[in-house]
Formats: C-alpha cells, structure tokens, sequence
C-alpha cells in the first residue's frame, strides 16, 4: 500500500486530496505510476502534464523514479505561495 | 524563525517583535502580502492556501540559510498563512535585518521571490462566481530568475 | 504623507495605520532605520538630527512625488526622527503600498536611497569621547545613482 | 541684514548655528559672502570648500548667486538623512 497525495487543482481534478492505495506489481516508477492512475482515474492526462512534479517520501523526483509499497508519493502542480 | 499559521496575524505586531529580536541591525526591511479583494473585476471571498508539511516548512527553511549565506543577516521572520482567510487579510509576512540598508532590501526582496514560485504551497481563490487555483505569473518566474546571477548584481 | 518627529515613534504601529490605510494594496514594504549602538568601537550615546525646514520637508515631498510617477503605488509613509535620538531607536520608516511587490519594494528603496544621500539632514553621532558630524559614504551616493538610470532598475 | 545660517558641522566650526548681519556693500553674491564670512572668522577654508552649497531663500543655488539685504543664506555641508 502507497499514500497518494493529489494538491492544489489535482485534489479537484480527482475529486480526492489522497487515498491509500495498493501498488500494482507492475507500476515500479513515477512515470507507470502516473500513466496508471490517470487511466484509472479517466483524468485525460491531469496527472501526465510536465508542470506537475511528483515528490516521493517528501524529496521531489525526476521521472522516472522507484515507487514501492509503504512510500508517500505527492503530485504537485506548480507551486507558489505569497 | 518561520511560521506557518492557520490563524490570522498582524504584520505591525511581528515587526514590533521582530525589530526587539533584531535591536543594534541598524537597518530593517518587511514585505507583508495582502489578500486582495478584487481579481478579474469579481469580489474575491476567500483565499485558500494549502502546503504540504514537513516539505513546505524545510523548504523555506533552506531560503532562509540561502539568505544567511548571501547577506549579512542578524535575523529573518518567515511567517505565511495557510488555510482560508478574508479579502484584505495578511497572507504573508518576511522581514530581514542587517547592519545595511542594501542587504536588508535584497535579502527580503530574494525570500518574497522564492515564497511565490518555488515555497511548496497551493492557492484557490473562490470569488462570488465560482474558485480558481492561481499559479504565479510568468513575471513571478522572472523575478525569482534574477537571484541565480552571480554575485550582488 | 510625511512627517518630521521630534518624538520617537514604534514601526510596528506605524506599520498597522499604513496597512489599514493602504487596504486593498496587495503589497506593503516597510523599511525601519535604527540608530545604531556601536560607532568604530565606541558605544554611541546619542544620535543628533538637524534638519532645515521647510526645505527638508519639501524635498521629501517631491521625492515622494518622483516615486508615485515612477511605480504605481496606492501609498506612501515617509517618518523622520529630528533632534536627539539614542542608540536602538528607529530614526526613519518608510512604508510603500502597491499591487504588485516589485513595485513596492522599488519604491522603498528609492525613497531610502533618496533620504540617506539627498534629503536635507545633518547627523551628528555622540560617543563616549566625543562626538562627529557624519556624511553619506561612497556606496550611499552609488545605491542612489542607481535610479538615474531610465527604466525600471 | 541678512540671515545667514551654519548647518551640521559648520554650526560647530563657526560656533552659531546662525546670525543676522549686515552685509557689506561689496558683497553681492554667493562667491563673495563666502570669502568674506571665511576670512571675518578666520575659518581656514572651511565655508568655501566645493562640498558646501548655499540656499538662498531656501533655493539651493551654484555659485555665484546674487545676495542681498533680507535674503535667508544656508551653508549646507553635504547633507543625509536616515
């Protein structure tokens, strides 16, 4: 099981801000782990966009990065705060 | 020091705290960010600012040592809001102080950029129509471009 | 609006009557000058203001003026101290309102750059064994040349 | 008469930060009354000194500036707030 975080507009996109998931054997890394869930999710590519980071286990990552059960993994739209 | 608060603050009682901190600086600089009332000719209700803990907090952090590491800074105030708040409440407070004028303007000047596009926060909008997420201007990115010159420019 | 004060004042409070003045700014840079307490290692006793009015004032005025030409601003405070002044007390606040931070940080900065090299004033720093008249350095003339420069920095 | 006012250090060099005097008839502008006022208080240069401006009637003015009976004449040493 993986937490999944989903900020800013993509907690509305999913209608969702995280949920718990179980990891599919197949998805090892953040570029599965995206394509995946935007399929799951029908969100049209939200979770695909190049503006939108993934941070795993609160260290932001390039793509594609590992991904494994017991990891926090957050999708993050552009950021900015002020 | 930084703070993220889910209550409301008043900038001229952290500056007062903060100019007791800083006493013998010689010069201090505050930004304080006000929530605006109007965007796109429609009232502004609410301003939604979400973060991501502990990631948001360590981030500034490493601005403010960033910071340090630039100017001749004898303190920083970091204090940003996160949650709902009203039309014409403070959002976001940063002071800086040093012996000069300069460093203290630059230094705060660089901590006010990086909180606008790089800080790990999330900002709604809701106005009388409907909500909106905002992500910074393509003049937020320019701006914060300008500290990775080298030097004091 | 500008005053000259022969009363010390707090930047904190300051700062609440400009924010409550300058609602709907979206952006507020304050900057508080503080006497210093350490002058070539001698403790500073006193710090002298003189000023010649109303030629300092109007100076200051038309400063303010080439400010709110130069950057859109909804408001400025300009605060002097004048006569003596101990070691720690704020002797100058500025405080710039806009809608967008550059602005007013730019404003700020002008305006101090403005005050420490061309506004009419004469400083005299008492210490503990003696006292000397003190004059803009070279890098207060250099920040303020800065601004002659056409566009925006 | 004229009144002639001594800024910042030039109130402790002359010892007054200011006096009403008649000026002679041979004193007409601003280049003149420094080098009268300098040698009258055997100052050693101190009011001519290229630093040191004059404001007539509260106008700063480059030298030589007519001076007369009535006028209000500064010498400002260079001048900073903050």
């Amino acid at each position: 099981m993986a937490d999944i975080l989903y900020f800013g507009r993509l907690g509305d996109v999913t209608g969702i801000p995280s949920e718990h998931i179980a990891l599919p054997s197949n998805i090892s890394n953040t570029l599965q782990l995206r394509t995946w869930l935007d399929g799951e999710k029908s969100l049209g590519g939200a979770l695909l966009e190049k503006t939108v980071r993934l941070a795993v286990n609160s260290e932001i990552v390039a793509d594609p990065h590992p991904v494994k059960d017991g990891d926090e993994i957050a999708f993050m739209p552009p950021v900015g705060g002020g | 020091m930084i703070t993220l608060s889910a209550q409301p603050f008043d900038a001229g009682d952290e500056l007062k705290a903060f100019e007791a901190r800083a006493s013998g600086a010689g010069a201090i600089v505050s930004f304080t960010g006000l929530v605006r009332d109007r965007a796109s000719d429609e009232n502004v209700r609410i301003l939604h600012l979400q973060a991501y803990s502990p990631m948001t907090e360590r981030g500034i952090e490493q601005a403010a040592a960033r910071a340090e590491a630039r100017w001749p800074l004898t303190a920083i105030r970091i204090l940003h809001r996160i949650g709902d708040m009203g039309p014409g409440e403070p959002i976001v407070f940063v002071a800086t102080a040093s012996a000069h004028r300069r460093d203290a303007f630059e230094a705060a000047d660089f901590l006010m950029d990086y909180l606008k596009t790089e800080a790990v926060f999330w900002k709604k909008e809701v106005t009388d129509t409907g909500e909106r997420w905002i992500e910074p201007r393509a003049e937020d990115y320019q701006d914060s471009a300008r500290w990775a010159l080298t030097g004091e420019d």
